[in-house]
Protein backbone atom coordinates (compact mmCIF):
# COMPACT_ATOMS: atom_id res chain seq x y z
CA UNK A 1 0.00 0.00 0.00
CA UNK A 2 0.97 3.30 -0.81
CA UNK A 3 -0.02 6.75 0.44
CA UNK A 4 -0.81 9.95 -1.36
CA UNK A 5 -1.20 12.70 0.34
CA UNK A 6 -2.53 16.38 -0.86
CA UNK A 7 -0.88 19.37 0.77
CA UNK A 8 -1.27 22.84 1.45
CA UNK A 9 -4.65 24.03 0.04
CA UNK A 10 -5.43 21.13 -2.05
CA UNK A 11 -8.70 20.07 -0.33
CA UNK A 12 -8.28 16.30 -0.69
CA UNK A 13 -8.50 13.28 1.70
CA UNK A 14 -5.16 11.11 1.27
CA UNK A 15 -5.68 7.93 -0.80
CA UNK A 16 -4.24 4.51 -0.41
CA UNK A 17 -3.72 2.63 -3.94
CA UNK A 18 -1.98 -0.57 -4.46
CA UNK A 19 0.33 0.65 -6.98
CA UNK A 20 4.05 -0.15 -7.98
CA UNK A 21 4.93 3.18 -10.01
CA UNK A 22 4.49 7.17 -9.89
CA UNK A 23 2.82 6.82 -13.82
CA UNK A 24 0.15 4.56 -12.30
CA UNK A 25 -0.44 7.78 -9.76
CA UNK A 26 -0.56 10.36 -12.77
CA UNK A 27 -3.13 8.03 -14.77
CA UNK A 28 -5.25 7.59 -11.33
CA UNK A 29 -5.31 11.38 -10.59
CA UNK A 30 -5.54 12.59 -14.29
CA UNK A 31 -8.82 10.82 -14.29
CA UNK A 32 -10.11 12.67 -11.08
CA UNK A 33 -11.37 16.29 -12.09
CA UNK A 34 -11.15 17.82 -8.85
CA UNK A 35 -7.09 17.73 -9.53
CA UNK A 36 -7.28 18.67 -13.38
CA UNK A 37 -6.25 21.91 -12.18
CA UNK A 38 -3.59 21.07 -9.98
CA UNK A 39 -1.27 18.48 -11.55
CA UNK A 40 0.48 21.24 -14.20
CA UNK A 41 2.15 23.14 -11.65
CA UNK A 42 2.29 20.27 -8.19
CA UNK A 43 5.99 18.74 -7.33
CA UNK A 44 6.00 15.29 -6.69
CA UNK A 45 7.85 14.10 -3.47
CA UNK A 46 8.59 10.13 -2.21
CA UNK A 47 9.09 10.32 1.46
CA UNK A 48 9.93 13.70 1.75
CA UNK A 49 12.28 14.19 -1.36
CA UNK A 50 11.13 15.80 -4.14
CA UNK A 51 11.22 13.88 -7.57
CA UNK A 52 11.52 15.09 -11.27
CA UNK A 53 11.10 12.30 -13.00
CA UNK A 54 8.21 9.60 -13.21
CA UNK A 55 10.78 6.82 -13.06
CA UNK A 56 10.94 6.02 -9.43
CA UNK A 57 10.00 2.43 -8.55
CA UNK A 58 7.94 2.34 -5.14
CA UNK A 59 7.22 -0.34 -2.53
CA UNK A 60 4.99 -0.75 0.18
CA UNK A 61 4.54 1.70 2.79
CA UNK A 62 6.04 4.53 0.88
CA UNK A 63 4.94 8.09 1.22
CA UNK A 64 3.69 10.51 -1.92
CA UNK A 65 2.77 14.09 -1.66
CA UNK A 66 1.90 16.70 -3.90
CA UNK A 67 3.13 20.04 -3.25
CA UNK A 68 1.01 23.11 -5.36
CA UNK A 69 2.50 26.43 -5.96
CA UNK A 70 4.37 27.67 -2.72
CA UNK A 71 4.50 31.22 -0.91
CA UNK A 72 6.40 31.81 2.13
CA UNK A 73 7.61 34.66 3.96
CA UNK B 1 18.69 26.95 13.08
CA UNK B 2 15.22 26.81 11.79
CA UNK B 3 12.60 27.59 13.96
CA UNK B 4 8.68 27.77 14.08
CA UNK B 5 6.23 29.57 15.94
CA UNK B 6 2.70 29.53 16.16
CA UNK B 7 1.32 32.61 14.89
CA UNK B 8 3.19 36.08 14.88
CA UNK B 9 7.06 36.42 15.14
CA UNK B 10 8.05 38.45 18.16
CA UNK B 11 11.17 40.23 16.15
CA UNK B 12 13.02 41.97 18.63
CA UNK B 13 13.49 39.20 20.64
CA UNK B 14 14.41 36.97 17.48
CA UNK B 15 17.12 38.99 16.41
CA UNK B 16 18.76 39.99 19.92
CA UNK B 17 18.12 36.18 20.55
CA UNK B 18 20.58 35.34 17.04
CA UNK B 19 22.84 38.27 18.01
CA UNK B 20 23.59 37.28 21.14
CA UNK B 21 24.05 33.78 20.35
CA UNK B 22 26.72 34.67 18.14
CA UNK B 23 28.27 37.44 19.60
CA UNK B 24 31.58 35.50 20.10
CA UNK B 25 31.76 33.59 17.33
CA UNK B 26 33.86 36.09 15.34
CA UNK B 27 31.75 37.18 12.47
CA UNK B 28 31.67 40.84 11.31
CA UNK B 29 28.39 40.69 9.30
CA UNK B 30 24.61 39.80 10.67
CA UNK B 31 22.14 40.44 7.84
CA UNK B 32 18.51 40.05 9.16
CA UNK B 33 16.12 39.93 6.66
CA UNK B 34 12.38 40.46 8.39
CA UNK B 35 9.36 40.38 6.27
CA UNK B 36 5.82 42.08 7.70
CA UNK B 37 2.49 41.70 6.52
CA UNK B 38 1.38 44.24 4.28
CA UNK B 39 -2.19 46.36 4.25
CA UNK B 40 -3.17 45.71 0.78
CA UNK B 41 -6.44 44.40 -1.14
CA UNK B 42 -8.23 44.99 1.69
CA UNK B 43 -7.27 41.62 3.67
CA UNK B 44 -7.00 41.68 7.58
CA UNK B 45 -3.82 39.41 7.59
CA UNK B 46 -2.32 36.14 5.84
CA UNK B 47 -2.12 32.50 6.98
CA UNK B 48 0.24 29.83 6.51
CA UNK B 49 0.40 26.45 6.12
CA UNK B 50 4.28 24.19 6.23
CA UNK B 51 5.23 21.25 5.33
CA UNK B 52 7.67 20.30 7.84
CA UNK B 53 9.38 17.29 6.91
CA UNK B 54 10.75 18.87 3.40
CA UNK B 55 11.62 22.60 4.97
CA UNK B 56 13.69 21.24 7.11
CA UNK B 57 15.73 19.05 4.33
CA UNK B 58 15.73 22.09 2.03
CA UNK B 59 17.08 24.51 5.35
CA UNK B 60 19.54 21.80 5.79
CA UNK B 61 20.98 21.79 2.70
CA UNK B 62 21.38 26.12 2.74
CA UNK B 63 23.20 25.18 6.20
CA UNK B 64 25.62 23.28 4.28
CA UNK B 65 26.14 26.01 1.59
CA UNK B 66 26.67 28.33 4.13
CA UNK B 67 29.07 26.13 6.11
CA UNK B 68 30.97 26.36 2.54
CA UNK B 69 31.70 29.74 3.00
CA UNK B 70 32.28 30.05 6.16
CA UNK B 71 28.88 31.54 7.00
CA UNK B 72 25.69 30.34 9.44
CA UNK B 73 22.25 31.20 8.31
CA UNK B 74 18.94 31.34 10.61
CA UNK B 75 15.37 31.30 9.72
CA UNK B 76 11.93 31.52 11.57
CA UNK B 77 8.78 31.39 10.09
CA UNK B 78 5.13 31.67 11.95
CA UNK B 79 2.44 28.65 10.84
CA UNK B 80 -1.03 29.83 11.11
CA UNK B 81 -2.72 33.51 10.99
CA UNK B 82 -0.68 36.59 11.16
CA UNK B 83 -2.28 39.86 11.16
CA UNK B 84 -1.45 43.15 9.53
CA UNK B 85 1.77 44.77 10.46
CA UNK B 86 2.74 41.81 12.34
CA UNK B 87 5.90 39.62 11.21
CA UNK B 88 5.59 36.15 9.60
CA UNK B 89 9.39 35.54 8.61
CA UNK B 90 13.19 36.41 9.33
CA UNK B 91 16.00 34.72 7.71
CA UNK B 92 19.57 35.52 8.84
CA UNK B 93 23.21 35.12 7.36
CA UNK B 94 26.32 35.67 9.85
CA UNK B 95 29.16 35.62 8.13
CA UNK B 96 33.01 36.81 8.74
CA UNK B 97 33.00 38.82 5.09
CA UNK B 98 29.81 41.42 4.49
CA UNK B 99 30.79 40.32 0.75
CA UNK B 100 29.33 37.02 1.35
CA UNK B 101 27.01 37.71 3.66
CA UNK B 102 24.87 40.62 1.03
CA UNK B 103 25.36 37.40 -1.53
CA UNK B 104 23.98 34.99 0.69
CA UNK B 105 20.82 36.52 2.15
CA UNK B 106 20.01 37.90 -1.27
CA UNK B 107 19.89 33.95 -2.60
CA UNK B 108 18.91 32.04 0.32
CA UNK B 109 15.14 34.79 0.50
CA UNK B 110 14.73 34.35 -3.11
CA UNK B 111 15.01 30.28 -3.02
CA UNK B 112 12.80 30.67 -0.03
CA UNK B 113 10.19 32.38 -2.14
CA UNK B 114 10.64 29.81 -5.05
CA UNK B 115 11.16 26.42 -2.97
CA UNK B 116 10.04 26.20 0.72
CA UNK B 117 6.95 24.09 0.88
CA UNK B 118 4.86 27.16 2.52
CA UNK B 119 1.73 28.04 1.59
CA UNK B 120 -0.03 31.37 2.03
CA UNK B 121 -3.79 32.45 2.13
CA UNK B 122 -5.42 35.61 2.17
CA UNK B 123 -7.59 36.38 5.70
CA UNK B 124 -10.44 38.63 4.00
CA UNK B 125 -14.38 38.95 5.48
CA UNK B 126 -13.80 35.95 7.86
CA UNK B 127 -12.22 33.41 4.64
CA UNK B 128 -9.04 32.15 4.59
CA UNK B 129 -8.28 32.50 0.54
CA UNK B 130 -5.53 30.41 -1.16
CA UNK B 131 -3.03 33.63 -2.73
CA UNK B 132 -2.52 31.26 -5.63
CA UNK B 133 -1.67 34.60 -7.87
CA UNK B 134 1.05 34.91 -5.65
CA UNK B 135 2.67 31.16 -5.44
CA UNK B 136 5.44 29.79 -7.57
CA UNK B 137 5.41 26.10 -8.90
CA UNK B 138 8.59 24.25 -7.20
CA UNK B 139 11.20 23.41 -9.87
CA UNK B 140 10.07 20.17 -11.42
CA UNK B 141 6.57 20.95 -11.48
CA UNK B 142 3.94 19.43 -13.56
CA UNK B 143 5.57 15.79 -13.77
CA UNK B 144 2.03 14.08 -12.84
CA UNK B 145 0.33 16.16 -15.56
CA UNK C 1 17.60 58.56 10.56
CA UNK C 2 21.20 58.97 11.20
CA UNK C 3 22.36 58.36 14.80
CA UNK C 4 26.18 58.00 16.28
CA UNK C 5 27.18 56.77 19.50
CA UNK C 6 30.21 56.96 21.06
CA UNK C 7 31.45 53.36 21.80
CA UNK C 8 29.99 50.36 20.83
CA UNK C 9 26.44 50.35 19.72
CA UNK C 10 23.54 48.70 21.77
CA UNK C 11 22.40 46.31 18.89
CA UNK C 12 19.22 44.74 19.74
CA UNK C 13 17.55 47.41 21.56
CA UNK C 14 18.34 49.98 17.79
CA UNK C 15 16.73 46.92 16.07
CA UNK C 16 13.98 46.52 18.02
CA UNK C 17 13.56 50.79 18.37
CA UNK C 18 14.10 50.74 14.27
CA UNK C 19 11.56 48.07 13.54
CA UNK C 20 8.97 50.00 16.02
CA UNK C 21 8.77 52.96 14.68
CA UNK C 22 8.10 51.36 10.95
CA UNK C 23 5.47 48.90 12.52
CA UNK C 24 2.51 50.53 11.27
CA UNK C 25 4.30 52.48 7.89
CA UNK C 26 3.17 49.11 5.49
CA UNK C 27 6.71 48.14 4.78
CA UNK C 28 7.12 44.71 3.61
CA UNK C 29 10.67 43.85 4.32
CA UNK C 30 13.31 45.49 6.82
CA UNK C 31 16.70 44.46 6.25
CA UNK C 32 19.50 45.26 8.88
CA UNK C 33 23.04 45.06 8.33
CA UNK C 34 24.97 44.52 11.58
CA UNK C 35 29.14 45.18 11.45
CA UNK C 36 30.79 43.63 14.45
CA UNK C 37 34.72 43.81 15.14
CA UNK C 38 36.56 40.71 14.17
CA UNK C 39 39.32 39.30 16.28
CA UNK C 40 42.76 39.33 13.67
CA UNK C 41 46.10 40.29 13.69
CA UNK C 42 46.20 40.38 16.93
CA UNK C 43 43.86 43.57 17.69
CA UNK C 44 42.21 44.57 20.74
CA UNK C 45 39.72 46.40 19.25
CA UNK C 46 38.94 49.16 16.61
CA UNK C 47 38.88 53.24 17.01
CA UNK C 48 36.53 55.30 14.62
CA UNK C 49 36.88 59.48 13.70
CA UNK C 50 33.93 60.57 11.97
CA UNK C 51 33.75 63.93 9.94
CA UNK C 52 29.91 64.63 10.95
CA UNK C 53 29.46 67.27 8.16
CA UNK C 54 30.34 65.75 5.52
CA UNK C 55 28.34 62.15 6.33
CA UNK C 56 25.17 63.77 7.10
CA UNK C 57 25.14 65.25 3.37
CA UNK C 58 26.00 62.07 2.16
CA UNK C 59 23.65 60.09 4.03
CA UNK C 60 20.95 62.88 2.57
CA UNK C 61 21.71 62.01 -0.58
CA UNK C 62 21.20 58.36 0.55
CA UNK C 63 17.83 59.44 2.17
CA UNK C 64 16.64 60.91 -1.23
CA UNK C 65 17.62 58.04 -3.18
CA UNK C 66 15.35 55.35 -0.92
CA UNK C 67 12.50 58.19 -1.29
CA UNK C 68 12.53 57.96 -5.13
CA UNK C 69 12.08 53.92 -4.81
CA UNK C 70 9.28 54.12 -1.54
CA UNK C 71 11.92 53.17 0.99
CA UNK C 72 13.14 54.58 3.95
CA UNK C 73 16.67 53.94 5.11
CA UNK C 74 18.52 54.33 8.57
CA UNK C 75 21.93 54.48 10.03
CA UNK C 76 24.06 54.07 13.69
CA UNK C 77 27.56 54.44 13.48
CA UNK C 78 30.16 54.37 17.02
CA UNK C 79 32.77 56.98 17.90
CA UNK C 80 35.67 56.05 19.28
CA UNK C 81 36.94 53.10 20.32
CA UNK C 82 34.56 49.45 19.98
CA UNK C 83 36.38 46.53 21.40
CA UNK C 84 36.36 42.81 19.28
CA UNK C 85 32.83 41.14 19.17
CA UNK C 86 30.97 44.70 19.72
CA UNK C 87 29.66 45.98 17.14
CA UNK C 88 30.14 49.62 15.47
CA UNK C 89 27.34 49.83 12.65
CA UNK C 90 24.22 49.61 11.41
CA UNK C 91 22.50 50.25 8.23
CA UNK C 92 19.01 49.14 7.58
CA UNK C 93 16.40 49.63 4.90
CA UNK C 94 12.71 49.44 5.03
CA UNK C 95 11.01 48.83 2.04
CA UNK C 96 7.32 47.85 1.04
CA UNK C 97 9.02 45.26 -1.65
CA UNK C 98 11.73 42.59 -1.07
CA UNK C 99 13.89 43.39 -4.36
CA UNK C 100 13.52 46.92 -3.17
CA UNK C 101 14.97 46.13 -0.14
CA UNK C 102 18.02 43.51 -0.92
CA UNK C 103 19.38 45.46 -3.44
CA UNK C 104 19.59 48.83 -1.95
CA UNK C 105 21.21 47.49 0.99
CA UNK C 106 23.78 45.77 -0.52
CA UNK C 107 24.66 49.31 -2.79
CA UNK C 108 24.20 51.35 0.59
CA UNK C 109 26.69 48.91 2.44
CA UNK C 110 28.82 49.22 -0.70
CA UNK C 111 28.72 52.93 -0.71
CA UNK C 112 29.71 53.44 2.65
CA UNK C 113 32.61 51.71 3.02
CA UNK C 114 33.99 53.31 -0.43
CA UNK C 115 32.67 57.16 0.78
CA UNK C 116 31.77 57.65 4.16
CA UNK C 117 33.71 60.07 5.91
CA UNK C 118 34.90 57.51 8.43
CA UNK C 119 38.58 56.41 9.67
CA UNK C 120 39.72 53.32 11.08
CA UNK C 121 42.23 52.71 13.64
CA UNK C 122 43.73 49.19 14.95
CA UNK C 123 44.05 49.38 18.98
CA UNK C 124 46.97 47.34 19.16
CA UNK C 125 49.18 47.43 22.65
CA UNK C 126 47.80 50.79 23.66
CA UNK C 127 48.47 51.90 19.95
CA UNK C 128 46.00 53.46 17.66
CA UNK C 129 47.26 52.91 14.52
CA UNK C 130 45.09 53.84 10.95
CA UNK C 131 43.87 50.82 8.98
CA UNK C 132 45.43 52.17 5.98
CA UNK C 133 45.55 49.14 4.00
CA UNK C 134 42.04 48.46 4.32
CA UNK C 135 40.94 52.11 3.36
CA UNK C 136 39.34 53.44 0.36
CA UNK C 137 40.30 56.38 -1.45
CA UNK C 138 37.23 58.73 -2.06
CA UNK C 139 36.19 58.83 -5.58
CA UNK C 140 37.93 61.98 -7.16
CA UNK C 141 41.20 61.50 -4.77
CA UNK C 142 44.36 62.97 -5.65
CA UNK C 143 43.40 66.23 -7.53
CA UNK C 144 46.09 68.29 -5.13
CA UNK C 145 48.98 66.27 -6.09
CA UNK D 1 41.71 84.17 4.92
CA UNK D 2 41.01 80.26 3.89
CA UNK D 3 41.37 77.70 6.49
CA UNK D 4 42.61 74.25 5.24
CA UNK D 5 42.27 71.38 7.81
CA UNK D 6 43.41 68.10 7.80
CA UNK D 7 40.66 64.86 8.10
CA UNK D 8 41.32 61.35 10.25
CA UNK D 9 45.18 59.96 10.75
CA UNK D 10 46.42 63.04 9.12
CA UNK D 11 48.52 64.56 11.74
CA UNK D 12 48.73 68.32 11.01
CA UNK D 13 47.35 71.42 12.22
CA UNK D 14 45.19 73.63 10.35
CA UNK D 15 46.36 75.98 8.47
CA UNK D 16 44.78 79.85 7.71
CA UNK D 17 46.47 80.82 4.33
CA UNK D 18 45.40 84.06 1.77
CA UNK D 19 44.52 81.96 -1.36
CA UNK D 20 41.83 83.13 -4.40
CA UNK D 21 41.90 79.62 -5.40
CA UNK D 22 42.57 75.58 -5.06
CA UNK D 23 45.97 75.54 -7.11
CA UNK D 24 47.92 77.33 -4.67
CA UNK D 25 46.81 75.21 -2.28
CA UNK D 26 47.53 72.16 -4.16
CA UNK D 27 51.47 74.25 -4.63
CA UNK D 28 51.83 75.16 -0.68
CA UNK D 29 51.10 71.51 -0.05
CA UNK D 30 53.23 69.83 -2.63
CA UNK D 31 56.06 72.11 -1.07
CA UNK D 32 55.05 70.22 2.22
CA UNK D 33 57.44 66.90 2.80
CA UNK D 34 55.03 65.80 5.50
CA UNK D 35 52.11 65.84 2.83
CA UNK D 36 53.34 63.92 0.36
CA UNK D 37 51.93 60.49 1.13
CA UNK D 38 48.49 62.01 1.42
CA UNK D 39 47.96 63.99 -1.45
CA UNK D 40 47.82 61.57 -4.29
CA UNK D 41 45.15 59.64 -2.01
CA UNK D 42 43.08 62.63 -0.54
CA UNK D 43 39.67 63.55 -1.46
CA UNK D 44 39.18 67.73 -1.13
CA UNK D 45 36.01 69.65 0.01
CA UNK D 46 35.29 73.06 -0.11
CA UNK D 47 33.09 74.20 2.30
CA UNK D 48 31.63 70.72 2.87
CA UNK D 49 31.11 69.53 -0.64
CA UNK D 50 33.63 67.35 -2.07
CA UNK D 51 35.11 69.43 -5.23
CA UNK D 52 36.49 66.67 -8.13
CA UNK D 53 38.13 69.65 -9.67
CA UNK D 54 40.84 72.65 -8.92
CA UNK D 55 38.80 74.94 -10.86
CA UNK D 56 37.04 76.58 -7.87
CA UNK D 57 37.57 80.12 -6.89
CA UNK D 58 38.05 80.66 -2.91
CA UNK D 59 36.57 83.79 -1.07
CA UNK D 60 37.06 84.55 2.60
CA UNK D 61 36.28 82.64 5.12
CA UNK D 62 35.88 78.99 2.54
CA UNK D 63 36.80 75.69 4.68
CA UNK D 64 38.87 73.38 2.47
CA UNK D 65 38.84 70.10 4.03
CA UNK D 66 41.52 67.26 3.11
CA UNK D 67 40.20 63.55 3.25
CA UNK D 68 42.26 60.63 3.21
CA UNK D 69 41.28 57.10 2.56
CA UNK D 70 38.00 55.94 4.69
CA UNK D 71 36.98 52.66 5.78
CA UNK D 72 33.66 52.93 7.94
CA UNK D 73 32.03 50.34 9.23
Amino acid sequence: MVKVEFLGPIQKEALELEIDNLNEVAAILQKDDAMKEWLDNCAVAVNDTLVTSLECALKDGDKISLLPPVCGG
Amino acid sequence: MLSLYNGALDVPKILKDWYEAEAKSNYGAYIPFVGTVRSEDGIDGLSFDIYEPILESWFKDWQKKAKEKGAVIKMAHSRGDVMLHESSYIAAVFSPKRRVALEFIDEFVEDFKASAPIWKYDLKNGQRIYAKERSTAIKGSGILA
